[in-house]
C-alpha cells in the first residue's frame, strides 16, 4: 500500500464521499470525522514512511492515460509538497470536526471530501494535464460551498470566484499545450510530465512567453496583485469552513506551482521577472495591508491579510535562492495554519452573533479570555511575532530577497509594520474597550468543539515557530536541488550569477554548530 | 554551569506560563508568590554566573537546538553569559525580583492579577533571551518578545481606550525600528555569512566602510525604536498608560534600554564606523537635552519620570556612540535602579492618591508617606547626579568622555541637560512631597504603601546609593569584552573644576527648584497664568506639537489612504475593472441581441449580407493579388 | 452511336454502398409496415430503427476493418468515396442516432412520434448523411445533403406546435437560399475546372497554380456561406437558435451534433486543399469565422434566459470553435475535430435529453419558455439526481477537467499550439472562460437557489422513461468516464485521419 | 450572328420576367412571369445544345412545379394583391446590386485555365443519349438517392399536409388524447 | 459578336442578384419561394454554358440534379407552408417572430 500510498490519498476521501450519499444525515458528521480522521493519518503515515534525505520525488506512480499524447498519470512527492498534503488533510480534519450545524451537513461534507481529494491531487500530481485537473477540479466543490452556504453575496462571490480562476488558468493550459510542444519538437515525444519538462532548456524568448502564460493562471490563484479583487468577495461570502480552507489550501496552489513550475521550467524568465513581480509582491503587501486597514468587516480583514502574505510568499519564491525559496514554502504552510485558524476564530464569533462588523463588538476580551487569548496568538503569529510559526518563514522569505534587491525588500519589510497596523487595530475593535453592546454581554466563550480544532492550530503555531526543522529540513533538501537545477539550466549571464549554485554554496558556510551540548 | 544558564533563562518562561494556565480563574495570591520566587531563582542563578565569570573570566556559551537552517543559513537557539550579558541579566532579574514583589501588593485589587504576573514574567523570559542570545537572530526574538509584552503590560487594563492605543502604539512604532533591525540583520547576514556573534564579529573586520556604515545604520534604527530616540520616541511617554510597575520595569529598567546594549554589544562593528558613532553620540545628547526640556513643564508624574528615562537613554547613546561602552552600560545599570525605585515610588503615591497623577494636586505627602518620599528624594538625588550615589559616578563619566574625546558641543549640551535634569526631578519631589497638601480639596486621604512593597524597594534604595562604588570592579570586569577607554583628564585641576562645576550647577538647579515649588504658594494652575500662555511653555507641554504632527498628518493620513485605496482604488478601479470586463461581454451581448430578430427576412438578409461581406473581401484581395506588382510599386514610390 | 457500356460488378466495389443501403432500406422497411397494418405502437418503430441502425453500424466497422487494411475505397464509378473520414464520420453519425432515437420513447405522448413516416424519414436522413460524407462528387453531395435536410425539415414539423413550424419554415427558407449558394459555388468550381469532384478540382486548380485566383474566391465565397449555414457560422447561425428553440429538444440535441459533422467533413475535404496550397485569403477569413463564431456566439448566449436557447448558442459556439481544426488544416487538428464532435456528442445530447426529460405539455406558471432558468431552480433539492447529472453535463461543456469535452478542448487548442496559431489558442481558450458562464448560471440555479415555489420533483422528470433514462446515463458515463476512452479513440482517429491524407 | 441575338433577346426576357417576379405586387403577374421565365430559359438549353435539359426544364418547372404553385396560390388565397411590408428597400436592391457588380467584374475575365479536361466529352450522339449514358453508369448513385429524396419530400408532403397534423398531440394532455382516440374509433366503427 | 462562356456567366450571375433580391424583400412566403427557384434557375444556365463549351457533360448533370432538387424542395416548402397556413390564415413570414434574441 504504501507504494500507492498517494493515489489511495487522493482517492480515498473522493471513494468515501460517494459512499457518503448513503449515509443517513444524522450520522454524517462522525462519517466525515472518521473519513477525514484515515486519511489524516494516512498523511501522518507518509511524512513517516518519507525518506527526508531524499531531495528527489517518492512514492512515484505511473499509469499511462493518453500515452500517444504524452499524458500520464504521474505522482510523486517530495520536500515541497509533502507538507501541502499533510496541511490539506489536516485542514479537512479541522474543518470537518469543527463544523457548526449548518443545514445540509450531508451534502458539505461529500462536497469537503471530493474537495480533499483535489486538494491532494494538485500537490502530488507530477504531470502537468493531471494536476490542470485537480486545478480545475478544485473550483468545483469550492463554488459549492461558497454558494449554497455563503453569505447574501454568495451567487456573485462564488461565479466570479470560478470564473476568474477558471479564465487564468486556461491560459496556463496554452502555456501548459506549448511547454509541451517544445518538448515534442525537441525530443519527438509528446510529454506532459513535469520531471521530463525539467531537463527541456529553453531559449530565453520562449521562456519568456510561456512564464507569462503559466503566471496568469498563479496569479490569479495566488491571488496577486490586482487579481486578487476575487479573494474579498470569496472570503466575505463563503462559509467559515469555506474560507478557512480557501486560505489554508487552496491559494498554495498558486504559489506551490510557481515553485514547481515557473522556477525550474524557465530560470531565465523567471531572472527576467524577477523585479516586476517583486514589485508586484510588495503593491501586494503593502497596498492589501492598508485596504485591510480600512475594512470594517473582520473577515475581510483577514481576507486581505492573506492577500498581504501571499505577496511575502511570493517574495521569497522569486528570491531564487535557497533561503527564500524553502521560507516561502514554510511560509505557506505557516500561513495556512495561521489564516486557517483566524478564518475559524472568525466563524467562532460569527456563530455566535451573525455578524462579522467589528463595530458591532468591542470589548469581547472581557467575555470571552479563553477566545481572545486565542485569537491574540494567532493575531501575533500573524504580524510575524518571532517563535511562532509565521516569523520563520517570514524572516527567510525577506532574508532570501535580501540578497537580489536591497531596496525592494526595505519596501517589502514594510509589511512587518503595516501588518501590525491592521491586526492590532482589528483587534482593538474587537477585543478591547468596554462593552458597549447588550448582545455581546453573555457571549459564551469557546466550547469545546471549537478548541478541538483551535488548540491543535496553536500548538503547531508555536511548535513549528521553536522547532521549524522536522519541516525546514525535508523543504531545504528539495529546494536545494530545485535551486541547483536552475542554477544549471539557466542560459543568461544573469540568471546564472542570480541563482546561486547551491553545490558550491554548501562548501562555503554552514558554520559547525555545537552540537555537542 | 549550563545549568545555571538555563535556569536562569527558563525559570520566567515556567513563571509565565504557570501563571497562564490561570488568566481565566480569579486573583490568587500565590500565583504572584510563585512567579516572584522564580524569577528570584533566575535571579539567583544569574548571581552565580556573575561570580563565575568575575572569578574566571570564561564565558558560559551554550548552544541548546537548531532553530532555522536552510540553505547556507543556520540560526541555533544559542546562548552566552559573558560580561555584557551577564550585567544585563543581573540588572533585569533584580529589577524584576522586585517589580513581582511589589506587584504583588501593587496588584492586589486588580481582577487581572493572574494575567499580570504571566505577562510580567515572559517579558523578563524575553529580556533574558535578548541579552542572552549568542547571535542576531536570537537577539531579534528577544526583541520582539519584549515588544510584545510591552504591547500586553501596555495595554493591561484593556478597557481603557487611551491604555490599548498607547499599546498599539508602541508595538508599531517599535515595528518600524524593528524592520531597520531585520534590514541590519540581512546585511549582516549576506556579507558575513553568518548571525553568530562571534563569527560575525570577525568578519566586520574583512568588510568595506559603507557595507559596515549601512549594517551600523540599519542596526541602530532598531535600537532607536525600542529606546525611544527621536524621532520615535513618543511612545514611551504614551506607554505610561499601563501599571506602574511595569513603566518601572519595562519602560525604564530593562527594555528600553536594550537599544544601548544592542550598541554595546555591536561594539565591534561601532569601533569601526566612528562617524555612525558620532551620530548615535549627538542624538543621544538631542535627545536628552530634547526630552528633559519636555520633562520640565509636564504635569504628569509618570510622564516626567518618563521623559527622563528617554532624557537618559540619550546620556547612555552618547556615551556608547563615543566608544565608551562600558560608561554606558555602567550608567545603564545605575540608572536602572534608581529609576526603577523612582517609578515604584510613584507607584506609591499613585496608589495613595487614587490613581491622581498630576503633581500639583499633591504636595505634602511626606507626612503620610515618609518612607516613600526618602526613597524617591534619594532616587532623585541619585539621577541628578550628586555625590557620591550612583548616578554622579555613571553620568560624570560620560561627562568626561565626552569631554577628552573633544566633543564639546555633546559635553555642554549634556552639562546643561544635567542641571535640567536636576531641576525638573527635584520640581517633582518638591510638588509631591513638600508645600500645602493640596490633595485635601480633592478630598483623598493617602496612605503609605504596604511594608512587604516598601522592603521590596529597599535593595533599589541600596544600589541607587552604593552602586557607584563599583565602578572600578565593574570596569575590570566589563573590559575583558569591551574596549578598556578609561577617561581620565590628565590635568587634575581641570578635572577638580569641571566636576566640583557640574555639582554646583546641578545643586543650584536642585535648590532653585525647591525654592519655586516647595512652598505654600503653588496652586493647581488653571490655564490662565502668564507662563502658561507663553510659547515655549506651550510647545513644551504639547511636547514640541510631535505627537500631534503623528497623529494629523501621518496616522490621518494613513487612514484616509487606507479608505481611499480600499474604495476608491480597490473597488471602484481594480475590481470595476474586472467587473467592466465582464460587463462589456455582457452588454456586447445584449446590444447586438437584436440581430437576432426572430425575423425571417431579416435572417436571410444577414446571410445575404454575410456572403456580400466575404465577396467584397474576395475582390479586394483578387485584385491585391492581380496587381500587386504595381501596388507594390506604388508604395515603394511613396516611400513605404 | 455511343459504345454499349461494359462494366464489370467488382469493379463496382458495391460493398461500399453497404453502410447507406442499410437506413434505406429500414426506412423503406417502416414504410412497408405502416402500408399493411398502421397505428402500431411507436416502440416498434423504435426498434426497428434500432435494429437498423446496429446493421448499419456493423456494415460499417466492416467497411473500417477494410480501410484498416486497404486504405481508402472508391466504389460506383468513383462516386463513393470511403476514406477514414467518411468512416469516423459516419460512425458518429450511427452512434449519435442510436443514442436518440431511444428518446422518442417519452411517457408524454408528442405528435411527431406518433407517424412511423417519423422513424422512415429518420433513416432517409441518416442515409442522406451518408452519403454526403462518403463522397466527393459535389452533386451526390448535394442530392445527399438535401435529401437529409428535407427529412429534418419535416421532422421538426412534425413536432405540430406553432414554434416548430415557424422553426421548420424558418430552417427551411434559409436551407433553400443555402442550396442556392451551393449550387453557385459548385458552378463556379465547375466552370473553373471542368470537374466537381474536390479531388479533381484540386488537381486542377493546383496544375494551374490558382490562376484564376478570383473566381476561386468566387467559388469559395459561395460554398462557405452555405456551409456557414449548415455551420451555423456567424453571420449565417441566426436560424440556429430559432429552429433550436421550436424543434423538440431531443431533436434539437441531434441537430447540434450530426448535420454539423456531415458539414464539416464535407467543409473538411473542400477547404483543406485551399487551405494548404496557401490561399491567405480563406486563412484570414477562416480564422476571423472562428473567432467570430466563437466569440458572439458565446455573449449571446450569456444573455440568454432559456436554457435550451442558451445551449443553442453554447452549440454555435462550440461549431466555431471546432472550425478552428479546418483552419489549422494538420492532421492533428482534423483528428482534433473528430475527437472534439465525438466528446461534444455525449454531452450535449445528455444535456439536451436533460431537457427533454423535464419537459412539459404546458408551461407551468410564471414562465415564459419551456426551459427557462427559472425551471431548474432549487432543483438539487427536488430531484438531486437529476440536477448532479444535468451540472456534470454542464461542466464537461465549460471545458472542465476531467470531464469528457476538456480532453477534445486540450487537444484542439493543442492542435492550435503546433500548427502555429498561438493567438487563436489563447482565444479559444479564453472563449471557452467567457462559456463558463452560462454553464456555471445554470448550476447556479440548480445549486444554489431556492426552487421556485409550487413547482413540485415530478416537474424535472415527467417526460422520463427508462429508455430516456438509460441514454442519459450512458451519456453521463461517457462524459465522465471520458479519461479511459480518449486514448484508444485519439489512436484510432488518427491512425484513420492519417491514412485519409487529411 | 443568330446565336447573339437569340442569347441577348432570352436574356433580355429572362431578365426582366424574373424581375417582374421578384418586383410586382400581383401574386399572380409573379407566378405568370416566373413561368415564363423558365420557358425563356430552356431557350438557353436549347441554344446550348441540351436538349434533353431543355425539355426537362419545360416539363418540370412550368409544368408541375408552376402547376403545384397556382394550387398553392389558389389555396393561399393570395391571387389578389400581396400587401409586403417594406423596410429598407436601399439595402436589398444595394446588396444585390453589389453582389452582381463583384461576380460579374470577376466573371467579365476570361477563365485562364487551359488544363480542363472534359471528363464526359459529348461524343456526337444525341443529347438525350448521351446524357442517359452518363447518367446511369457515373451518376447512378445521385440518381437514385435522388429518387430517395424524392420519397422523402413525397412523404414529407403527405404528413405535413394531412389531416393528423390539425391536432396536436404535443399540445394535448392526456384525457384530450383519450377522447380523441374514442373519436377515431368510433369513426371506424360506423 | 461571339457569345462566349463569359456572357452566360455574367447572365446567371445577373439572374442569382435578382433572385437575392425576391429572397430578401418578399415577406409573401409563396413568393419568397418563387425567388429561391429563381436562384436555382440562374445556375442552371451557367451550368448549360459551362457543360456546353467544355464539351462535357457533367454540368447538364448538375443542372438535371437541381432541377429535382428544386422539385423536391418546393414540396417540402408548400407542406409546411400548408400548416402554417391552416393555423394561422397567412403566409407572410413576418407573422413568424415568436422567438427572438
Amino acid at each position: 500500500m504504501i507504494d500507492h500510498i498517494l493515489s489511495v490519498l487522493i482517492f480515498f476521501p473522493a471513494v468515501a464521499a460517494v459512499f457518503g450519499f448513503i449515509i443517513h444525515k444524522d450520522s454524517m458528521r462522525a462519517y466525515g470525522v472518521a473519513v477525514s480522521v484515515i486519511e489524516f493519518a494516512l498523511a501522518l503515515w507518509l511524512w513517516f514512511a518519507f525518506d527526508s534525505n531524499v531531495s528527489g520525488m517518492q512514492f512515484m506512480e505511473l499509469i499511462p492515460v493518453v500515452p500517444s499524447f504524452g499524458i500520464n498519470y504521474i505522482l510523486g512527492v517530495d520536500g515541497i509538497s509533502l507538507f501541502i498534503i499533510i496541511l490539506a488533510a489536516f485542514f479537512t480534519l479541522i474543518g470537518i470536526a469543527s463544523l457548526t450545524d449548518t443545514k445540509n451537513v450531508k451534502n458539505m461534507i461529500i462536497t469537503l471530501l471530493f474537495l480533499q481529494m483535489t486538494m491532494v491531487g494538485v500537490f502530488a500530481a507530477l504531470d502537468a494535464i493531471i494536476f490542470y485537473v485537480f486545478w480545475e477540479l478544485s473550483l468545483v466543490p469550492m463554488l459549492y460551498i461558497i454558494g449554497a452556504w455563503g453569505g447574501p453575496l454568495r451567487i456573485y462571490a462564488s461565479v466570479k470566484f470560478f470564473l476568474y480562476t477558471f479564465a487564468g488558468s486556461l491560459v496556463m493550459l496554452v502555456g501548459m499545450l506549448f511547454m509541451a510542444y517544445f518538448y515534442y519538437q525537441a525530443t519527438g515525444v509528446w510529454s506532459f510530465a513535469i520531471l521530463d519538462w525539467y531537463r527541456l532548456i529553453l531559449p530565453e524568448s520562449f521562456q519568456l512567453w510561456l512564464f507569462a502564460a503559466f503566471f496568469i493562471g498563479f496569479a490569479i490563484k495566488v491571488p496577486m496583485f490586482p487579481f486578487h479583487t476575487w479573494l474579498p468577495y470569496a472570503h466575505g461570502q463563503a462559509p467559515t469552513i469555506g474560507s478557512v480552507i480557501l486560505a489554508a489550501i487552496l491559494l498554495k496552489m498558486g504559489t506551490y506551482a510557481f515553485i514547481r513550475f515557473s522556477l525550474p521550467l524557465f530560470p531565465d524568465a523567471s531572472v527576467f521577472y524577477m523585479y516586476p513581480i517583486a514589485i508586484l509582491a510588495i503593491i501586494m503587501i503593502i497596498y492589501t495591508a492598508m485596504v485591510a486597514y480600512a475594512q470594517e468587516d473582520v473577515k475581510q480583514v483577514v481576507a486581505y491579510s492573506s492577500v498581504s502574505h501571499m505577496g511575502v510568499i511570493i517574495l521569497g519564491t522569486f528570491a531564487l535562492n535557497v533561503e527564500g525559496i524553502s521560507g516561502s514554502i514554510f511560509l505557506m504552510i505557516a500561513h495556512g495554519v495561521v489564516s486557517g485558524a483566524l478564518f475559524l476564530l472568525v466563524g467562532v464569533i460569527y456563530d455566535r452573533r451573525h455578524t462579522k462588523m467589528m463595530d458591532q463588538f468591542g470589548g469581547l476580551a472581557h467575555v470571552m479570555p479563553r477566545y481572545a487569548t486565542i485569537f491574540g496568538i494567532m493575531l501575533m503569529a500573524s504580524v510575524g511575532m518571532p517563535l511562532t510559526i509565521n516569523f520563520v518563514g517570514e524572516f527567510l522569505s525577506l532574508l532570501g530577497f535580501y540578497q537580489q534587491s536591497h531596496t525592494l525588500t526595505l519596501l517589502a519589510g514594510v509589511a512587518i509594520i503595516v501588518g501590525a497596523i491592521y491586526m492590532l487595530a482589528a483587534y482593538k475593535k474587537m477585543f478591547f474597550g468596554e462593552i458597549t453592546k447588550d448582545e455581546n454581554r453573555n457571549l459564551k466563550d469557546v466550547n469545546k468543539r471549537e478548541l478541538l480544532a483551535l488548540i491543535p492550530l496553536s500548538i503547531i503555531t508555536i511548535w513549528l515557530g521553536v522547532y521549524p526543522k522536522p519541516v525546514l529540513g525535508p523543504i531545504n533538501n528539495s529546494v536545494e536541488s530545485i535551486v541547483q537545477l536552475m542554477h544549471d539550466k539557466a542560459t543568461s549571464v544573469e540568471a546564472k550569477i542570480r541563482i546561486p549554485n547551491v553545490i558550491e554554496g554548501i562548501v562555503i558556510t554552514r558554520t559547525p554548530a555545537g552540537e555537542a551540548h | 554551569m549550563e545549568n545555571l544558564l538555563y535556569i536562569a533563562l527558563f525559570s520566567p518562561l515556567v513563571s509565565s506560563l504557570f501563571a497562564a494556565l490561570f488568566t481565566a480563574t480569579p486573583k490568587k495570591q500565590f500565583i504572584g508568590i510563585i512567579a516572584s520566587l522564580l524569577i528570584f531563582t533566575s535571579f539567583v542563578s544569574s548571581s552565580f554566573l556573575l561570580a563565575e565569570i568575575l572569578i574566571t573570566g570564561t564565558p558560559v556559551h551554550v548552544e541548546m537546538m537548531t532553530w532555522m537552517a536552510t540553505g547556507n543559513l543556520y540560526i541555533p537557539f544559542g546562548f552566552v553569559v559573558d560580561q555584557v550579558s551577564v550585567t544585563m541579566m543581573m540588572v533585569v532579574t533584580l529589577v524584576s525580583t522586585i517589580v513581582h514583589i511589589y506587584s504583588i501588593g501593587y496588584m492586589d485589587h486588580d481582577k487581572g492579577f493572574n494575567r499580570f504576573f504571566s505577562w510580567l514574567s515572559a517579558f523578563v523570559f524575553s529580556m533574558m533571551v535578548l541579552v542572552m542570545s549568542d547571535n542576531y537572530a536570537g537577539l531579534f526574538i528577544g526583541w520582539e518578545g519584549v515588544g510584545l509584552c510591552s504591547w500586553g503590560l501596555i495595554g493591561f487594563w484593556f478597557h481603557k481606550e487611551v491604555a490599548t492605543w498607547a499599546a498599539n502604539e508602541a508595538f508599531i512604532m517599535n515595528r518600524i525600528a524593528d524592520l531597520g533591525m531585520l534590514i541590519g540583520i540581512f546585511l549582516v547576514y549576506w556579507n558575513t555569512g553568518t548571525l553568530q556573534y562571534d563569527g560575525a564579529f570577525a568578519a566586520f573586520a574583512t568588510l568595506d566602510t559603507a557595507t559596515l556604515t549601512w549594517i551600523g545604520i540599519f542596526l541602530f534604527i532598531g535600537a532607536m525604536g525600542k529606546s525611544a530616540q527621536f524621532p520615535l520616541h513618543t511612545w514611551l511617554a504614551d506607554a505610561m498608560e499601563g501599571p506602574t510597575p511595569v513603566s518601572a520595569l519595562i519602560h525604564a529598567a530593562t527594555m528600553v534600554t536594550a537599544g544601548v546594549y544592542l550598541v554595546v554589544r555591536s561594539n565591534e562593528l561601532y569601533d569601526l564606523i566612528p562617524n555612525v558613532g558620532l551620530f548615535i553620540a549627538s542624538l543621544g545628547a538631542f535627545v536628552a537635552l530634547f526630552a528633559a526640556s519636555m520633562a520640565l513643564v509636564n504635569r504628569d508624574m509618570k510622564r516626567i519620570i518618563a521623559y527622563s528615562t528617554l532624557s537618559q537613554l540619550g546620556y547612555m547613546f552618547a556615551a556608547a556612540g563615543l566608544g565608551a561602552y562600558w560608561v554606558a552600560l555602567f550608567h545603564l545599570m545605575a540608572h536602572a535602579f534608581f529609576k526603577a525605585l523612582l517609578f515604584l515610588g510613584a507607584g506609591n503615591v499613585m496608589h495613595a492618591m487614587h490613581d491622581e497623577l498630576d503633581p500639583f494636586k499633591m504636595g505634602g505627602l511626606k507626612k503620610k508617606m515618609t518612607a516613600t518620599a526618602v526613597m524617591m528624594t534619594l532616587a532623585s538625588v541619585a539621577l541628578a547626579g550628586i555625590f557620591p550615589l550612583a548616578g554622579f559616578f555613571s553620568k560624570d563619566a560620560i561627562l568626561e568622555s565626552a569631554f577628552v574625546e573633544h566633543h564639546f558641543i555633546i559635553y555642554s549640551v549634556l552639562l546643561f541637560t544635567a542641571g535640567l535634569t536636576a531641576f525638573y526631578s527635584f520640581r517633582l519631589v518638591a510638588l509631591i512631597f513638600h508645600g500645602e497638601e493640596r490633595y485635601k480639596l480633592f478630598g483623598i486621604d493617602p496612605h503609605e504603601a504596604y511594608k512587604f512593597m516598601l522592603i521590596a524597594m529597599s535593595p533599589l534604595l541600596l544600589l541607587a546609593i552604593i552602586a557607584g562604588s563599583l565602578k572600578m570592579t565593574y570596569y575590570e570586569m566589563v573590559t575583558a569584552l569591551l574596549p578598556a577607554t578609561e577617561y581620565h583628564i590628565h590635568n587634575h585641576l581641570v578635572y577638580w573644576i569641571m566636576t566640583i562645576g557640574t555639582q554646583l550647577f546641578v545643586i543650584l538647579a536642585i535648590v532653585y527648584a525647591y525654592k519655586k515649588y516647595a512652598n505654600s504658594k503653588v496652586t493647581v494652575p488653571d490655564g490662565t497664568s502668564a507662563m502658561e500662555n507663553s510659547f515655549g511653555y506651550k510647545l513644551l507641554i504639547n511636547q514640541y506639537y510631535i505627537p500631534y504632527f503623528y497623529e494629523e498628518y501621518i496616522v490621518k493620513s494613513y487612514r484616509e489612504l487606507s479608505k481611499i485605496f480600499w474604495k476608491q482604488v480597490d473597488l471602484k478601479i481594480v475590481d470595476a475593472t474586472v467587473d467592466g470586463i465582464a460587463g462589456v461581454l455582457y452588454s456586447t451581448g445584449e446590444r447586438t441581441r437584436d440581430m437576432q430578430s426572430g425575423n425571417l427576412s431579416t435572417m436571410l438578409k444577414w446571410m445575404v449580407a454575410g456572403t456580400i461581406g466575404l465577396l467584397s473581401l474576395a475582390v479586394v484581395f483578387g485584385l491585391a493579388v492581380r496587381y500587386s506588382d504595381a501596388i507594390l510599386a506604388i508604395l515603394s514610390g511613396l516611400g513605404v | 452511336m455511343l459504345a454499349p457500356v461494359n462494366v464489370s460488378l467488382e469493379s463496382l466495389n458495391l460493398m461500399t454502398l453497404a453502410p447507406m443501403l442499410i437506413p434505406i432500406v429500414g426506412a423503406l422497411l417502416i414504410l412497408v409496415i405502416d402500408l399493411f397494418k398502421s397505428n402500431l405502437d411507436k416502440t416498434l418503430y423504435v426498434g426497428v430503427s434500432l435494429l437498423f441502425l446496429f446493421m448499419d453500424f456493423f456494415a460499417l466497422y466492416d467497411a473500417s476493418t477494410i480501410f484498416a487494411q486497404d486504405g481508402t475505397m472508391l466504389g460506383v464509378f468513383n462516386v463513393m468515396l470511403i476514406d477514414g473520414l467518411a468512416l469516423l464520420s459516419q460512425f458518429i453519425i450511427v452512434i449519435a442516432s442510436m443514442l436518440f432515437i431511444p428518446l422518442a420513447l417519452t411517457h408524454k405522448r408528442f405528435h411527431e412520434f406518433s407517424y412511423p413516416e417519423f422513424f422512415a424519414l429518420f433513416l432517409f436522413m441518416i442515409g442522406g448523411f451518408q452519403f454526403m460524407v462518403a463522397s466527393d462528387n459535389l452533386i451526390l453531395i448535394f442530392v445527399g445533403l438535401e435529401t437529409a435536410s428535407l427529412a429534418l425539415y419535416t421532422m421538426i414539423a412534425m413536432h405540430n406546435r406553432d414554434k416548430s413550424f415557424e422553426a421548420a419554415v424558418k430552417y427551411f427558407t434559409m436551407g433553400a437560399l443555402a442550396a442556392g449558394f451551393f449550387s453557385f459555388g459548385a458552378m463556379v468550381f465547375y466552370a473553373l475546372t471542368g470537374s466537381i469532384e474536390i479531388n479533381q478540382i484540386a488537381a486542377v486548380l493546383a496544375g494551374n497554380g490558382y490562376a484564376d485566383i478570383g473566381y476561386v474566391l468566387v467559388g469559395v465565397v459561395f460554398m462557405l456561406a452555405s456551409f456557414g449555414f449548415k455551420l451555423s457560422i456567424v453571420p449565417f447561425h441566426t436560424w440556429a437558435p430559432d429552429v433550436y428553440e421550436g424543434s423538440s429538444a431531443a431533436m434539437a440535441g441531434y441537430m447540434s451534433i450530426v448535420p454539423k459533422i456531415a458539414a464539416f467533413v464535407v467543409a473538411m475535404r473542400l477547404f483543406e486543399f485551399l487551405i494548404h496550397s496557401g490561399v491567405i485569403w480563406l486563412e484570414v477569413v477562416l480564422y476571423a469565422f472562428v473567432v467570430i463564431t466563437m466569440t458572439a456566439a458565446n455573449l449571446w448566449a450569456l444573455v440568454q434566459t432559456d436554457v435550451k436557447r442558451m445551449l443553442a448558442y453554447s452549440s454555435i459556439s462550440h461549431a466555431g470553435f471546432v472550425m478552428a481544426a479546418i483552419l489549422i488544416g494538420t492532421t492533428q487538428a482534423n483528428s482534433a475535430l473528430f475527437l472534439y464532435w465525438i466528446l461534444f456528442s455525449f454531452t450535449n445530447l445528455g444535456s439536451f435529453s436533460m431537457l427533454w426529460i423535464s419537459r412539459q405539455k404546458h408551461l407551468p406558471d410564471g414562465q415564459s419558455s419551456d426551459h427557462s432558468y427559472d425551471k431548474f431552480a432549487g432543483m438539487i433539492k427536488t430531484s438531486p439526481m437529476a440536477a448532479v447529472v444535468m451540472a456534470l453535463f454542464m461542466l464537461s461543456l465549460a471545458g472542465l477537467p476531467p470531464f469528457a469535452l476538456f480532453w477534445g478542448k486540450l487537444y484542439m487548442i493543442s492542435s492550435a499550439v503546433t500548427g502555429g496559431y498561438t493567438v487563436l489558442a489563447l482565444i479559444m481558450a479564453l472563449n471557452s472562460a467567457i462559456a463558463g458562464y452560462y454553464y456555471l448560471k445554470l448550476i447556479v440555479y440548480m445549486f444554489m437557489k431556492e426552487p421556485v415555489v409550487g413547482v413540485n420533483g415530478e416537474v424535472y422528470v415527467s417526460n422520463a422513461t427508462n429508455a430516456l433514462k438509460t441514454i442519459i446515463g450512458i451519456a453521463a458515463v461517457g462524459t465522465v468516464f471520458a479519461i479511459i476512452a480518449v486514448n484508444p479513440l485519439l489512436e484510432f482517429i488518427t491512425a484513420f485521419v492519417y491514412n485519409s491524407g487529411y | 450572328m443568330f446565336e447573339a441575338i437569340a442569347f441577348y433577346l432570352f436574356a433580355f426576357l429572362t431578365i426582366s420576367m424574373f424581375y417582374i417576379t421578384v418586383t410586382t405586387s400581383q401574386a399572380l403577374h409573379a407566378l405568370t412571369a416566373l413561368a415564363a421565365g423558365m420557358i425563356f430559359i430552356s431557350a438557353f438549353f436549347f441554344i446550348l445544345g441540351a436538349d434533353f435539359l431543355g425539355a426537362i426544364q419545360i416539363i418540370v418547372y412550368t409544368g408541375a412545379v408552376m402547376a403545384l404553385y397556382a394550387f398553392g396560390m389558389m389555396f393561399f388565397d393570395s391571387t389578389r394583391d400581396v400587401k409586403e411590408k417594406q423596410g429598407n428597400k436601399f439595402i436589398v436592391v444595394g446588396m444585390a446590386t453589389v453582389a452582381a457588380v463583384l461576380v460579374v467584374a470577376i466573371f467579365s475575365a476570361p477563365i485562364l485555365s487551359d488544363n480542363i479536361v472534359a471528363l464526359y466529352p459529348s461524343v456526337g450522339a444525341g443529347n438525350t443519349q448521351e446524357v442517359g449514358m452518363v447518367l446511369f453508369t457515373k451518376y447512378l448513385i445521385p440518381f437514385e438517392v435522388a429518387a430517395v429524396m424524392l420519397l422523402v419530400a413525397m412523404v414529407a408532403g403527405i404528413v405535413l399536409a394531412g389531416k393528423k397534423m390539425d391536432l396536436s398531440l404535443t399540445l394535448m394532455n392526456k384525457e384530450e388524447i383519450l377522447e380523441m382516440n374514442e373519436d377515431k374509433n368510433k369513426k371506424v366503427l360506423s | 459578336m461571339e457569345i462566349g462562356l463569359n456572357h452566360y456567366l455574367v447572365l446567371s450571375t445577373i439572374l442569382f442578384a435578382i433572385g437575392l433580391v425576391g429572397v430578401m424583400r418578399r415577406k409573401n412566403l409563396l413568393l419568397l419561394f418563387f425567388a429561391t427557384e429563381i436562384l436555382l434557375n440562374a445556375v442552371n444556365i451557367a451550368f448549360a454554358a459551362i457543360s456546353h463549351y467544355y464539351g462535357d457533360l457533367t454540368g447538364q448533370m448538375f443542372a438535371f440534379f437541381v432541377i429535382a432538387i428544386a422539385a423536391s424542395e418546393l414540396a417540402v416548402g408548400l407542406g409546411l407552408l400548408i400548416v402554417w397556413f391552416k393555423r394561422h390564415g397567412t403566409i407572410d413570414l413576418d407573422t413568424m417572430t415568436s422567438m427572438r434574441g
